[in-house]
């Protein structure tokens, strides 16, 4: 029989007249084998996580190793050149936090609205399920069909053109989905009782909604947006898919205006270069110097990355604790 | 006399969704403004359909033209793939292949990698190293992917070099490699969700039992999350399979048949962004190309989510 | 706000960028100016049907661009800025390439060689029995037009199985890890990369091997793979007092420019020619829309002059 | 602490003045209601009125065709094994059911003096919550201030004057003795304060509406010994103002804090009293074994 | 079914074989190990003693220094109000508490006869647990078929053989009287079973591996009376196989199913003894009152 293992008759063990104090050994024979396992693979997770980490950290020393001279402050205002000593990222950083705005504007209102009502309103029927099917599949979809997307429809069929708006949008689209995620998380995440309170008391679905559902959830969605975003803002393909890949030397019309109403909106049309499109374009220069802005470049664009998800991190830690049920 | 709720389909799932039955929603005048906030809530939601129709109608309308000119057939059978050239043929199988291999690579990295840390982080790690490792993971995946294709094309390749001297300096090994590595987090933290979300009773029920760790994560807390795991996969797989500036820059861009991790070779999202990058005429067939491998790139994802959306109804949790 | 709109070829990217730097910083900033890449194709796609001022183009104007532009009522100023030499470069470690000639290229690159020739072998019994590592333009530049043109004899005629990338440093890259890699792309990137790569020799139609660089262009015995470069601008455009302006800024500086980023200048006379033909507007190419190989700057200098 | 004593009584006081809920008894009744509890003899106005009413969660029927009176200013107790419907009797008097699908009403709960039918579809569930507060087993606080959790209610009425507001909130608090115990704090978390706290907080956050109707479901069950009492001393005194009805598992408080007593066994009314009789003198023998605790 | 309760005979003479666990009672001893109960004259040999335990949660002390001997082939009911530390006690039995971070021992658990101290953190927690089963409030089957629940703690020992793992897991359920009714399913997977039938197959898993002790907390308390009346008989049948600790907070269960009953209050043992006299004739007055209801 091959009931024994490491040497012990686990059969004759269990069924033996109950426990004896000399059994003691033979399970400590069982529990040694499946600790060795155990250590086995404490071993190999450790090891499996530092593959992680050190990659990160690999990329990120390799980048700050070969950018770093070139981080100084005029790197940041100055607007790409020829000369790479001269080049800097300020139409690029300019270009990324403008086309962001426009990405949490069309995003963030969409996706939390989509969100309260796929957790509050909808009722369980086909659109429902249709629409909830399709967030699922939305966040499969690889971002250069998104820009594919926005090739046909905002560039061409809507005529924005090559602009800070079609660029936008585009990475709304992209991020809708996430955003919807975490809301819905996020609203799930508030128990069943506080709703029955609020109802409770006479209110509306609508002041039920406006006044715990997403207060409430408003850490959860902002995670999730800056989550978004911070993918968003490293996006290449679909940029690139609209054709924004441009020596811009400029910065776009400013956002606010001199007079009434004091904002303007001529900026949405203007062109733009982003971070990652301006890194891009660094490393297909033929000079070696500009290999060393690209990788300057790509390490001011980690930390923006970087910094919004620590930001994210500091709200769920934090912000989110001090609600408590 | 009887009243019966309107809601009336009888559904039994217990305080299920949390959605208000339509009797609340039937009172008229003070619900008007409740009426056309929700109409407006729907239509946030309707978006992302939309954003769907859009995609499709881009892709089909453009693919359309596209397949006037080019026989189906030829192209998912023809073995070449030189749209631009002078004599033009359309044969996805050289993309398909390259795609699918550069995305076996990056899973057979991503996969065991990932599992194994969302096992570690979720079973074996002390709490005060998980909260501070797991925000960590996820940054290696808010880090742009054009960062990843350099980091492929100038530190990776040439180390397997090293190993390997016959290497090519552009092949999907390496790219394949780092495209896992880009996509750890996506699968290790979904699947790490999904295993903390497993009750501790179920752990608690083998633990009890004389269960080590290792037993209580593989044979209980594993399966009792497959449903979840799996998701993780697929998100994983679909993430490889689009994927673009990691094997745009490393991968080669050479359209060859061929399923040799070894060898270079061109994906349809490289593709695209390659013809992007000079900016076809619209119109033309070339730019019509693209939709065409967008679309076929689509299918793949739209069939990966199907599948993802049978196994999780297959494989829900049982908890 | 005024705004000079310039897209079209990665190749004459570099020299409209330098001149566009120092025309926005000589103006103080008041007059914007983008400059796209989107390859000569897409350059010219744009141009006629007006969306930008100015094209950058590798290669002149072909008929059906031409045709394209006069449909949409669009006339245009043909300027040569500079010539370029597509260099044809090795792996500096490979000891069998001393010189290649058309021939030899054609071999290596017409679209019957896909899938067949393969290795160093195949194109001359000489070498050794290596495998075949191509780098080239990608498809939708007028580099690969202008390369597929000089050597195989039709533009566009290649074998499709060879690393395609708009982006020439992938290419540097790929030649300089590869011993038996060979790849063609313009001169500045072979020049500012020379010691990645060796510059192989071209057999010219005089049957001597000449390396590139900027007398072999100008004595025109770089060829068939010299070629010059241009700007096309929009008669419309012209009488915007700030393209005017650029375009004027441009042909004064080119010359130094283009010498900075490693590209071959035209005579000074020539620049003189292409001045006079934006002041007095004078329309067309002097190409006719064919493809033509192997012009040497004093052909250029002779027709231009003809205009 | 001797202010605390003190103070308690005048608290009740304005308790008083806050809780004058329902109507007056002089006003026009609808004839046909019942005005007095059907099994008692003594002339107690009935409040609410249960009429041969079922419900169903899907297909399965949760409460089978139950009949009793809801007297007014007294409170009603509902007892039974776990499961036997108690809750989900109490969440149909403030329509809570309507919040999932599938719910079923059948019968008929009428509400007196005006004698609108809580369970007609016609009748805006909004509006019987209005009227008909709730207090739930586990204290349910908005994650808001303790001022915010109470004047909710008066802000989803359209309340917006800031001193009616305060004076509100400083009634309810009062009438639920919650008071002195916060009135320093009001703009604390509620969730800072203690299990029995939030639950005075909850009931505080009903009272500010001064509903007509009180439904508590096992409100001490998730405290401790202190805060029960401290609850139950609550019911106490707002028995008389108005009308509470109570799920509970526990007998002794059954018996401690109810004028009236339902006990419900499988969905079924199996018999319904004054507590008194009800304990003391059960009428049926599976009343008696539940309440000797011979079973359950 | 006239068949079942055949079965019912058969499974019951077939448990008895599977069930005889704990020693012989002519094996030698530790002279020093408490033999007989403390409180009680009658010679029941003592399975494990509890000496002067203390238990912190972090800095809050939820047991403090209890003393109580567990009687073999008996069943011991730990009685008390909510959150009087009753789980707090079973769980650190089968070394639970390890799990979380912050738990802290105090005294001394030991376990007869090989007077190894549970606490001593030389001894392994698995080491505990393969010897000490525990069955939970909520019925927590593994996501896996009915077979492979039981056979997990095998598994886990390694054991390999198929028609070895077939006769425990039929002799197991069995034993909790399952058998009848997933004999020709056993390749269901557990959550398709009913509560009451989960919960005695969680029962089933722990008998798989025939532990000394086993440990339930509240294990009916998620369940419907007949439920509960299945798995109360099955206590009884338990009894005089296996030492049985039992928590519970339905008096009315202790009473019916234990030998031994301990009260706690306020993690703090008040009272330990039979219980006839815990419950007929408490020594202490808060028991008395505890018991019958006055409090609670
Ligand atoms: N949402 C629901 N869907 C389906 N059945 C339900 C739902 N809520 C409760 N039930 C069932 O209805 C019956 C009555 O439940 P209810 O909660 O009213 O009991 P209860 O008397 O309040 O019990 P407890 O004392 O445990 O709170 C039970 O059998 C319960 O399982
Ligand atoms: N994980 C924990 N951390 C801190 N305190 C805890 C924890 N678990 C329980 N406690 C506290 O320890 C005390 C004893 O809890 P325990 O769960 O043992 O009570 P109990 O008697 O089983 O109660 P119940 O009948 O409600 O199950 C309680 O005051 C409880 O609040
Ligand atoms: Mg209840
Ligand atoms: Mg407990
Ligand atoms: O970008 P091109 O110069 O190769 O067209």
């Amino acid at each position: 029989m091959s009931g024994t293992w490491c040497g012990v008759d686990i059969a004759k063990l269990i069924k033996k007249n109950g426990m004896k104090a000399e059994d003691i050994p033979l399970i400590r024979k069982i529990i040694r084998r499946n600790k060795r396992l155990e250590l086995l693979f404490a071993v190999a997770g450790f090891a499996a996580l530092l593959v992680g980490v050190l990659t990160f950290v690999a990329l990120f020393a390799q980048m700050a190793w070969a950018g770093w001279e070139r981080i100084t402050p005029e790197f940041f205002t100055n607007f790409p050149s020829r000369r790479a000593g001269q080049a800097g990222i300020l139409s690029a950083w300019v270009g990324s936090l403008l086309v962001m705005l426009v990405t949490a504007v069309s995003a963030v209102p969409l996706g939390v609205a989509a969100g309260v009502y796929l957790e509050e309103y909808a009722p369980k029927n086909l659109l429902t399920d249709i629409i909830e099917i399709n967030v699922t599949n939305l966040a499969g979809v690889p971002s250069i069909v998104y820009g594919l997307l926005a090739l046909g429809v905002f560039v061409y069929t809507f005529g924005f053109g090559q602009s800070i708006l079609s660029a936008g949008l585009t990475l709304g689209l992209l991020i809708l989905p996430v955003v919807i995620v975490a809301t819905r998380e996020s609203i799930r995440s508030i128990p069943l009782h506080i709703r029955e309170a609020a109802y409770g008391l006479g209110a509306t679905r609508w002041q039920v909604t406006r006044d715990h559902i997403v207060p409430y959830s408003l850490p959860g969605i902002m995670t999730g947006v800056i989550i978004g975003m911070s993918r968003a803002i490293g996006e290449t393909a679909p940029i690139i898919t609209i054709g924004a890949l441009t020596f811009i030397a400029f910065l776009p019309e400013s956002p606010v205006g001199p007079e009434f109403p004091w904002v303007n909106f001529e900026w949405l049309k203007s062109g733009f270069t982003v971070m990652p499109i301006q890194m891009f374009n660094w490393t297909s220069r033929p000079e070696e110097a500009f290999q060393q802005n690209a990788a300057a470049a790509g390490f001011i664009l980690v930390l923006m990355t970087l910094a919004m998800n620590a930001v994210s991190i500091w709200i769920r830690y934090h912000v989110r604790k001090d609600i408590k049920w | 006399m009887q009243e019966t709720n309107s809601g009336g389909a009888a559904s039994l799932v217990p305080y299920g969704p949390l959605s208000v039955s339509d009797r609340l929603a039937k009172k008229v005048l003070r619900n008007f403004k409740e009426r056309v906030i929700e109409l407006l809530l729907l239509g946030a939601a309707f978006v992302s359909v939309l954003t769907t129709v859009g995609i499709i109608w881009v892709l089909v309308s453009e693919s359309v033209n596209f397949f006037d000119n080019v026989p189906i057939w030829s192209f998912l059978t023809d073995t070449m793939w030189t749209p631009l050239f002078a004599e033009p043929r359309y044969g996805i199988l050289p993309l398909l292949a390259g795609t699918l291999t550069t995305s076996a690579v990056a899973l057979v990295v991503a996969i065991p990698l990932g599992t194994t840390i969302a096992i570690y982080l979720s079973e074996f790690a002390r709490p005060a190293v998980r909260e501070v490792v797991k925000p960590f993971l996820e940054l290696l995946g808010g880090i742009p992917t054009i960062v990843y294709g350099y980091f492929a094309l100038m530190v990776v390749i040439p180390l397997l070099q090293l190993l390997m001297p016959e290497l090519s300096g552009f092949n999907m090994l390496g790219a394949g490699i780092v495209m896992g590595i880009a996509i750890i987090p996506y699968v290790s933290s979904l699947a790490e969700d999904a295993m903390r979300a497993v009750p501790m009773s179920m752990r608690e029920g083998s633990y009890a039992m004389g269960a080590t760790r290792l037993q209580t994560a593989f044979r209980v807390v594993f399966p009792a999350a497959l449903s979840g795991i799996l998701s993780a996969y697929i998100l994983g797989i679909s993430r490889a399979v689009g994927e673009t500036m990691i094997v745009a820059v490393a991968a080669g861009m050479q359209p060859n048949f061929t399923v040799n991790p070894l060898e270079p070779a061109q994906t349809i999202s490289a593709y695209i962004v390659q013809v992007a990058l000079g900016d076809l005429p619209h119109g033309s067939i070339g730019y019509q190309s693209i939709f065409a491998a967008g679309l076929s790139l689509m299918l793949m994802t739209l069939a990966l989510n199907l599948v993802g959306h049978v196994v999780r109804r297959r494989y829900r949790e049982a908890y | 706000q005024s705004m000079v709109k310039i897209d079209g070829s990665s190749t004459v990217f570099p020299v409209t960028e330098a001149v566009a730097e120092d025309f926005q910083s000589s103006k103080k900033g008041e007059v914007k100016v983008t400059v796209g890449i989107s390859g000569t194709g897409g350059g010219f796609k744009k141009f006629c049907r007006g969306e930008i001022d100015i094209a950058d183009a590798s290669r002149p104007i072909l008929k059906k661009e031409m045709e394209a532009c006069s449909q949409a009522g669009i006339k245009y100023v043909e300027l040569p800025v500079a010539f370029d030499a597509l260099t044809v470069v090795a792996n500096p470690k490979n000891a069998f390439i001393k010189q290649l000639s058309v021939e030899q290229l054609k071999k290596m690159w017409e679209p019957g060689a896909q899938g067949t020739i393969t290795s160093w072998k195949q194109v001359d019994p000489s070498f050794p029995d290596a495998p075949l590592k191509l780098f080239g333009a990608g498809s939708d530049s007028g580099t690969f037009d202008y390369f597929t043109e000089a050597i195989v004899g039709k533009a566009k005629a290649s074998r499709g199985d060879y690393t395609a990338s708009e982006d020439d440093n992938v290419l540097v890259q790929g030649v300089s890890r590869d011993v038996n890699a060979i790849g063609y792309f313009g001169y500045a990137y072979y020049a500012e990369n020379q010691g990645k790569l060796k510059a192989v020799p071209i057999v010219n139609k005089e049957g001597k091997p000449v390396q590139p660089g900027a007398a072999a262009v100008l004595d025109g015995s770089y060829n068939p793979l010299s070629r010059p470069i241009f700007i096309y601008v929009a008669e419309k455009s012209l009488e915007k007092a700030e393209v005017r302006d650029f375009v004027t800024y441009y042909l004064k500086n080119a010359s130094k420019l283009a010498t900075e980023v490693k590209y071959v200048p035209l005579p000074a006379k020539a620049y003189e020619i292409a001045l006079d033909h934006v002041n007095k507007k004078k329309l067309g190419t002097v190409f006719g829309g064919e493809a033509e190989i192997g012009v040497t700057i004093e052909a250029l200098l002779a027709r231009e002059a003809k205009l | 602490m001797v202010s605390v004593a003190t103070m308690r009584m005048s608290e009740q006081a304005a308790a008083g003045v806050a809780l004058q809920t329902g109507v007056a008894s002089g006003e026009a009744r609808d004839p046909n209601s019942p005005d007095t509890a059907v099994r008692n003899g003594n002339a107690v106005p009935v409040k609410a009125s249960v009429e041969n009413f079922s419900f169903y969660y899907g297909d399965f029927k949760a409460l089978k065709s139950i009949s009793m009176p809801v007297h007014e200013k007294r409170v009603t107790a509902l007892i039974g094994p776990s499961g036997c419907g108690k809750s989900t009797l109490l969440r149909t008097f403030n329509r809570m059911h309507d919040l999932y699908p599938g719910n079923r009403y059948e019968g008929t709960i009428r509400l007196h003096p005006d004698n609108t039918n809580l369970l007609d579809p016609a009748v805006d569930p909004i509006e019987v919550r209005m009227r008909i507060g709730m207090v739930f087993q586990k204290p349910n606080p908005f994650p808001k201030s303790i001022y915010e959790n109470v004047a909710y209610g008066l802000r989803i009425r359209g309340e917006r004057n800031r001193s009616v507001i305060d004076d509100r909130v400083r009634e309810a608090l009062r009438g639920a003795a919650l008071w002195s115990e916060v009135e320093h704090r009001l703009h604390d978390p509620a969730t800072a304060l203690s299990g029995g706290q939030q639950q005075r907080l909850c009931i505080a956050r009903c009272l500010a509406t001064q509903p007509e109707v009180l439904l508590f479901d096992e409100p001490t069950s998730a405290l401790d010994p202190i805060a029960t009492a401290s609850i139950e001393e609550l019911i106490h005194e707002l028995r008389d103002k108005v009308t509470i009805l109570i799920v509970t598992h526990n007998m002794q408080q059954a018996a401690r804090v109810s004028d009236y007593t339902a006990y419900m066994y499988l969905g079924e009314l199996m018999e319904f009293g004054e507590t008194n009789q009800i304990f003391v003198n059960p009428k049926r023998k599976e009343t008696e074994d539940y309440i000797t605790g011979r079973f359950g």
